[in-house]
């Protein structure tokens, strides 16, 4: 049967050719249970040693976040939220890992402008490859969920892999496999998916009637999905975007002016040629040539009456 | 723990109370949210923070920190009143029918033979009324008035919810939701785990806060029960290891104590420790108590503890004082009674109360010895860090040693869990440096001190000279060589429980081969089994789990005799039948006890002969009632901390826990309400481990700096913003931090006065990666809990004020 | 100088500049990069696996230590990696994000390497030799003990040692804790501690 | 005699015969020296703008960025060039603003725009020194430059990511890449018109055109030089 750790890729940035799609594969998915997180960042932890990466150390302002968004040295950040639920009464602290959503139709990829510099490969990781990352910027524009960080020392894109190294191996990513609660779970999106919905269950027999799964069709479903008490309100996760999609600006600046880019340049040297072998070129005759003299000699005979001494 | 991590899955409720599991054992916690996720258990918090615990608990219930005994027992009464408890649990397996002496009383907040100028009890009177036969009168229907239910019973009238909410600021209809959820596990098949830590030791009455738990536990028979039972999560790596072995001033391994002065010979000694049962036919299990001290002592001395010498009795030191604890220790310091400190792997100057006190007390010293990995606090106290630690080295005339040792990761060993597994572990680098094992730098040591007093003579050589020393190499005796010292060897053939002889200079089996004739030795009883002939028993990692229990029985091994659930006979009715199919441990067969586990009980100890469950305890049962155990009375009570924000409600006369330990120079450092109108309490943060992480790149990077945590309303009141700076004082000390403004602290309405609560973590000092900070012992009080003096670090009062920030930090 | 323009001439120049820069275009065709998708190599493909236990709380999580250096003879070996051990009935293979972040304690910049002494009112740690330092304490100590230590008191035989003090570790192995235990009583001292209480 | 068009100097010369074996031509002045350093600049940065700017454009283009040393230059690069053509191509603009300026026979020019691109040139109007295309093309550039530079600073992130939201870079970037390709557009007409009219390219090369194409494409301004020249003929009186 297929299996999920094949680098095979699926989609190519900025690729004029297409790549093998004959195999079949399994899509993975890291389910995020929030109900189950702790807030203990081990996530982060295990993120930062596993990928090399050391963040520098900041300062407090005043909140448990740190550090305080992503950068291109911290790929995911735990976001507490104090909620206040009115319907109970209670307090509520909801803890959200933010991080790559690595959506099925990546806006990064559609605005990456440098072939290969972002993949997506057949189980669904999207993947940013450093080595072709020209800096542009053009992923940050792209992404629903503002996730790439530009590096101001290499100027590169970077984001969560999704452990693609240990993925490609067998390996759950860093942080699923530290994660002590199981919070964060990894495995096929089939069986993902399934999981979400024991824990839905569980959490509506514990009076989340909202509970559900968030895997936005707006990007065609996510390989990152969360499971939240309040699936109606998914702005409560520290801004977890309800409905998102590429924005049609990327849209049509990657689609339709594309084409009416190469059309408009294409049509103007075409036209160009066109009216030279229809209309030919526009050429002076020797005879204005005659005219222009004669039109400077009568004024030089003009000036000369006017200067003759009486 | 009385269970282990995994058990915990088997809860039906879990109570995390006096802790905070999800922030400190997150790893453990994983079996908790287990338990909700597969046994549709429910999760209780009660704490004065809505900590990272609740954000996943089904209950949240505020409580003002150091009141938690006042909550309890307004449970216990609950689940009196309501009548439900398990009572066939509680008639069989508990003191509750047990018959109390004339004279015991118990009035305004004090029981009987109280002295105010010792700040001590005369106990005579806290015991069971003895019948002719010898053995302690019971009332099997519990309605004698001087039994113990019925005695528990006016103990408790007081704490009614009201009251309770009064006293802890609790609202209400959130402590009876609690009440609720726990009485549910009163049936057999139900059972409840409570989960709890230091924020339950760290007061003035720690062990009373536990004990009220026990009552609770005991009241609903979830004590040896799959899934119950009293769960201590033990703070740090080895500490379970370094009480086993008995690293305290009063202690011999295995939790035998160390003689005092009343006690001057052996005969004398074990006299107080006969420990002979109080009903018929019970097992007493200390009455091997001879056996363990006898191989202890060959262990210690060889042939040098003979018959004759009562086993070198005299080698051993003799106390005049309880204990000879870390605060007495520095206290003597301070007054210039002390030469000098070995300090191995610990950060004093950072860990007790009063940080003024201590600095004192170290600059009073001759020397100081800091054996660590890391570079503390403690090996720099003389060392000038500007507003952080502001001394002057030039006045300072201690010599201070740092010696750098190895850690885990270049050493090999076993350290003994929460669940009291004794697990080894393998080096897997050289040390860096000149780095040396403690047990190197030990050895060296005692080496060269063994061959002054060998050159120079001295005071008292022998116990030195003649300690057993048969290393390889004398300088740096191997782990293994320790291990097997501490599983115990014959000295001379024995016979084994089958009758089959073992020769000499073999390894026991376990502790039921321990002889008192001076034929066998052994450093720690309890660990015995843990390096037999048939090898490392701590080294096994066959983790098969038979039945799914989470027992893992071949997996390391567990102290004592690879028990995994302590009192597990108590998961089985009187008859030998478990409670409950579901929850089943062990069970009598007829002919034995059979199980996932090793039965807590004599094996072929049928149950028609009526012994009771708890072994180790001279009646067999439960104590719902303490005797003369606890030095601060035989049922817990309400007592307000050292200092507090409000008057003792029930007991108006009492400030603080009367028979708690304060010196006298401390209690004039005690500050109050109108001076320091705040209740500070101090704690753990998941991102870092004490002190340690701090030299840790990714966890200085992930709680960089040093803050303090205070509700909405105090922020606005004081004019403190989130992010800015704040200045906490006590009558003792003063830091600056970062203010963390938060919904998750709330003022508690506490007889009808709110009470501000401030937070402050502790996990920064002057050394390491982090920003630089302070520590809360800058303002903790100088105070001990009665029965083991651990300081009250959770509850005192302060002061604050917004701030600026201190010389060279970030705005 | 004599300027000639003819028209030809200027057309000729135009087409050719033209032509130059279409010919320019094409030559670069050749240069698209063709870059393969190139996942970070797995690093602990070679790596030696030691099994251990996090010193930090009583959990005890089940490590693995991932090494470079086989232990052969000439190769010296150096924690790379810290994962949780799945096989441990405990954590599972979780680890906390101290767990996580062992290695960085592991190689703490701040990690004492060498023994360091300060004397009297200075105000700086000096290296020294362990021959010095255990020399030295142990000197420090059997001179205390010897003025110090009580035998008697009163006609009670106490034996015991009260002026120098010792706290023991709570991270250390129990062998270690066995170790301190013997040598400290032995010395009949009582102002023995651990960490326990905090 | 000669004729000097000396770079340095930016006023126009009396007007000469030029004795040459083939029938006489008149040479009339159209743009000095330094117009035309300014005018190459202005379009050598144009081209390599259209370069680098569309390789980042599309895929099909991408390896335009060959010319610049690969992508990371490319992306380097290309907002460096952006502020150096604003530069020159503002000088340009205050040069040749008013000329520009739109009048009455721009009207009927456009109007019988047929007989432009037909070539009947006898149909139309006599212009001034620009006709209608001309200043089209003038103020298109104008415009989209203007554009170009403004959201080029939005999305140059090196610099100025935290000024503006990720929304209105997306703005930008859109508006930016169109006007680009407006942009160039244009500029093919206008190198075309160089090709397609004989005789304009020597006007941005030698800086001189033939009396004859003056006559023919922009008589009035020709009539108004002669009769300049002509009635303070005695230029040369100072000057050279």
């Amino acid at each position: 049967m297929a299996d999920y750790s094949s680098l095979d890729i699926r989609q190519r940035s900025a690729s004029t050719e297409t790549p093998p799609a004959i195999r079949s594969h399994m899509e993975v998915a890291k389910l995020i249970d929030v109900s189950k997180c702790i807030g203990c960042k081990a996530c982060q932890a295990a993120c930062e040693e596993w990928n090399d990466l050391r963040e520098d150390i900041g300062v407090n302002v005043g909140v448990y976040d740190n550090p305080h968004d992503l950068t291109p040295k911290s790929w995911t950040l735990m976001r507490f939220a104090e909620y206040e639920n009115e319907g109970t009464g209670n307090l509520e602290w909801l803890i959200r890992k933010d991080g790559c959503m690595h959506c099925t139709d990546p806006g990064c990829l559609k605005a990456c402008p440098s072939p290969g510099a972002i993949v997506q490969y057949s189980n669904g990781i999207v993947d940013f490859i450093e080595e072709a990352c020209i800096g542009c910027g053009y992923c940050v524009k792209g992404c629903p969920f503002n996730i790439p960080r530009i590096s101001e020392k290499d100027h590169k894109a970077y984001k969560c892999t999704l452990c693609s190294d240990r993925v490609a191996v067998g390996q759950a990513p860093a942080c699923a496999k530290a994660c002590p609660t199981g919070a964060i779970m990894f495995g096929t999106k089939e069986a993902m998916i399934e999981q979400a919905h024991d824990r839905i269950e569980d959490l509506q027999s514990r009076g989340f009637d909202k509970a559900g799964l968030y895997d936005p069709a707006g990007v065609g479903g996510t390989h990152v999905m969360y499971v939240l008490h309040h699936a109606d309100k998914p702005g409560l996760y520290s801004g977890l975007p309800t409905d998102p999609k590429i924005s049609p600006l990327v849209a049509f600046w990657k689609g339709g002016a594309k084409v009416f880019g190469l059309a408009t340049m294409g049509f103007a040297a075409v036209a160009g040629f066109f009216h030279y072998i229809t209309a030919g070129p526009n050429e002076v005759e020797a005879a204005e040539e005659e005219e222009a003299i004669e039109m400077e000699d009568k004024a030089r005979a003009r000036d000369e009456t006017e200067a003759r001494p009486h | 723990m009385t269970n282990l991590w995994m058990d915990i899955k088997h809860a039906d409720v879990i109570t995390v109370m006096g802790g905070n599991a999800a922030e400190a054992h997150p790893c453990g916690f994983k079996w908790v949210v287990e338990a909700k996720a597969h046994n549709k258990a429910k999760l209780i918090v009660v704490d004065p923070r809505f900590t990272r615990t609740a954000s996943v608990a089904d209950i949240y219930c505020p409580i003002r920190q150091g009141t938690d005994i006042a909550f309890l027992s307004g449970v216990a009464k609950y689940l009196l009143d309501n009548d439900h408890i398990q009572h066939r649990y509680v008639a069989a397996y508990s003191n509750a029918g047990f018959v109390v002496k004339e004279g015991y009383t118990f009035e305004e907040g004090l029981f009987a033979g109280y002295d105010p100028e010792k700040r001590d009890y005369d106990k005579s009177t806290w015991d069971y009324e003895i019948g002719p036969d010898g053995y302690a009168v019971v009332d099997p229907t519990m309605q004698h008035p001087r039994c113990v239910m019925q005695l528990l019973k006016q103990h408790i009238a007081i704490y009614t919810p009201e009251m309770v909410s009064r006293i802890c600021g609790s609202p209400q209809d959130k402590f009876l939701e609690v009440c609720k959820t726990i009485a549910s596990t009163a049936s057999p098949d139900r059972t409840m785990a409570s989960l709890y830590a230091l924020g339950w030791t760290h007061h003035s009455k720690g062990s009373q806060n536990i004990r009220s738990m026990c009552i609770v536990q005991t009241l609903l028979g979830n004590i040896g029960m799959l899934g119950g039972g009293m769960q201590a999560l033990r703070g740090h790596s080895n500490i379970q290891g370094l009480t086993d072995v008995g690293l305290m001033s009063n202690l011999i391994p295995g939790y035998l104590s160390i003689p005092t002065e009343k006690e001057p010979d052996f005969t004398n000694y074990m006299g107080k420790r006969q420990f002979k049962p109080l009903r018929p036919g019970q097992t007493s299990y200390w009455q091997n108590y001879g056996k363990f001290f006898v191989s202890f002592q060959k262990a210690m001395w060889g042939e040098k503890a003979t018959k004759d010498n009562d086993w070198a009795y005299d080698y051993l030191p003799k106390l005049d004082v309880p204990t000879y604890d870390v605060l007495r220790g520095f206290e003597l310091a301070k007054q210039g009674k002390m030469t000098g400190y070995v300090i191995q792997g610990f950060n004093p100057l950072m860990s007790f109360p009063n940080r003024a006190k201590m600095a004192d007390a170290f600059a009073k010293m001759k020397f100081v010895v800091v054996m660590d990995p890391l570079q503390t606090e403690t090996a720099r106290f003389w060392e000038n860090h500007g507003e952080y630690n502001d001394v002057d080295p030039a006045s300072i005339q201690t010599e201070v040693f740092e010696l750098p040792t190895t850690l885990f990761a270049e050493e090999e060993g076993s350290l003994s869990n929460s669940s009291r597994w004794l697990q080894w572990h393998w080096q897997a680098q050289e040390p860096p440096g000149e780095c040396r094992s403690d047990i190197e730098i030990m050895a060296g040591l005692f080496t060269r001190i063994k061959s002054l007093y060998q050159k120079e003579g001295g005071a008292f050589a022998e116990p030195i000279v003649n300690l057993t020393w048969n290393y390889a190499t004398a300088h740096s005796p191997t782990p293994i060589e320790l291990a097997r010292e501490l599983n115990g060897y014959t000295l001379a053939p024995i016979q084994d429980s089958a009758g089959a002889t073992i020769p000499a200079g073999k390894q026991v089996d376990g502790f039921a081969q321990l002889k008192d004739d001076g034929s066998t030795a052994c450093a720690c009883w309890v660990y015995s089994g843990c390096y037999t002939e048939k090898g490392n028993t701590m080294a096994r990692r066959d983790n098969t789990d038979p039945g799914d229990k989470g027992i893992a029985p071949n997996w390391a091994f567990a102290w004592p005799a690879n028990r995994r659930v302590l009192y597990n006979r108590a998961s089985c009715d009187p008859e030998g039948k478990p409670w409950s199919e579901k929850k089943k441990l062990i069970e009598w067969n007829g002919k034995q006890w059979v199980g996932f586990d090793v039965p807590d009980f004599g094996p072929t100890s049928a149950p028609e002969a009526g012994v009771g469950p708890f072994i180790l305890n001279q009646e067999g049962v439960a104590r719902l009632w303490t005797r003369g155990l606890m030095r601060d009375g035989p049922f817990p009570t309400h007592y307000e901390p050292f200092e507090s924000p409000m008057a003792n409600i029930p007991f108006p006369k009492i400030k603080g826990a009367p028979a708690a330990r304060i010196f006298k120079s401390d209690l004039a450092d005690l500050g109050t309400a109108e001076e320091f109108p705040y209740a500070a309490t101090s704690y753990r943060l998941t991102e870092h481990f004490h002190q340690w992480t701090k030299h840790a790149r990714i966890n200085a990077m992930l709680q960089p700096e040093a803050f303090v945590e205070i509700s909405e309303q105090l922020a606005q009141e004081k004019g403190i913003v989130k992010g800015g700076w704040v200045r906490v004082w006590s009558k003792r000390g003063s830091l600056k931090a970062k203010a963390v403004v938060t919904k998750r602290i709330k003022p508690l309405m506490c007889d009808g006065k709110a009470v501000h609560v401030v937070g402050i973590p502790q996990h920064w000092g002057f050394m390491g990666l982090t920003k630089k900070g302070w520590h809360p012992n800058s303002l903790t009080p100088v105070v001990g809990d009665a029965n083991t003096e651990t300081p009250e670090f959770k509850a005192w009062l302060v002061n604050i004020e917004p701030t600026t920030p201190p010389a060279g930090a970030v705005a | 100088m004599n300027v000639q323009v003819s028209r030809r001439g200027l057309l000729k120049g135009l087409g050719a500049g033209l032509a130059g820069g279409s010919m320019g275009a094409l030559g670069f065709g050749a240069l698209e990069p063709a870059m393969a998708a190139s996942v970070r190599p797995y690093k602990l493909a070679q790596m030696r696996e030691t099994r251990n236990t996090c010193p930090y709380c009583s959990v005890a999580c089940g490590i693995i230590l991932y090494s470079l250096g086989d232990r052969s003879k000439n190769a010296r070996s150096a924690v790379m990696h810290v994962e949780g051990d799945p096989d441990h009935p405990v954590n599972r293979g979780t680890l906390c994000p101290k767990g996580s972040s062992l290695l960085d304690f592991v190689q703490s910049e701040t990690r004492t390497k060498y023994p360091q002494y300060r004397a009297p009112g200075t105000s700086e740690f000096k290296r020294v030799s362990w021959d010095f330092a255990l020399d030295r304490i142990a000197r420090l100590m059997k001179d205390d003990r010897d003025k110090n230590f009580i035998a008697k008191n009163g006609d009670l035989t106490v034996n015991r040692w009260t002026s120098v003090g010792f706290l023991g570790a709570s991270a250390t192995t129990n062998e270690t804790a066995w170790m301190t235990y013997k040598t400290v009583r032995s010395m009949g001292a009582l102002v023995f501690d651990n960490q326990a209480r905090v | 005699m000669t004729i000097h068009t000396d770079v340095r100097d930016d006023r126009s010369h009396v007007l000469h015969e030029v004795k040459v074996e083939t029938p006489e031509i008149l040479l009339v002045p159209r743009y000095t020296g330094v117009q035309r350093v300014n005018h190459w600049i202005t379009a050598i940065l144009f081209t390599l703008l259209g370069l680098s700017g569309l390789a980042m454009f599309t895929p099909f283009l991408f390896f335009l960025s060959g010319l610049f040393g690969g992508g990371q230059a490319t992306r380097a690069i290309h907002p460096w060039f952006g502020v150096f053509l604003m530069a020159s191509f503002a000088i340009l603009f205050l040069r040749f603003w008013r000329l520009n300026l739109p009048n009455r026979d721009d009207v009927e020019w456009s109007m019988k725009i047929k007989d432009v691109v037909t070539n009947r040139e006898d149909r139309l109007p006599e212009l001034g020194k620009y006709n209608a295309g001309q200043k089209g093309v003038f103020w298109g550039q104008t415009v989209l430059i203007g554009i170009m530079f403004v959201t080029g600073l939005v999305i140059w992130d090196q610099y100025f990511y935290q000024y503006t939201t990720i929304d209105t870079k997306r703005w930008a970037v859109l508006a930016h890449s169109l006007a680009a390709v407006i942009a160039i557009a244009i500029i093919f007409v206008h190198i075309y018109a160089g090709i397609w009219v004989r005789g304009t390219g020597r006007a941005m090369v030698r800086g001189t055109v033939t009396g004859g194409w003056a006559y023919r494409h922009h008589r009035k301004w020709l009539r108004q030089l002669v009769g300049t020249k002509t009635r303070h003929g005695s230029t040369d009186k100072h000057g050279s």
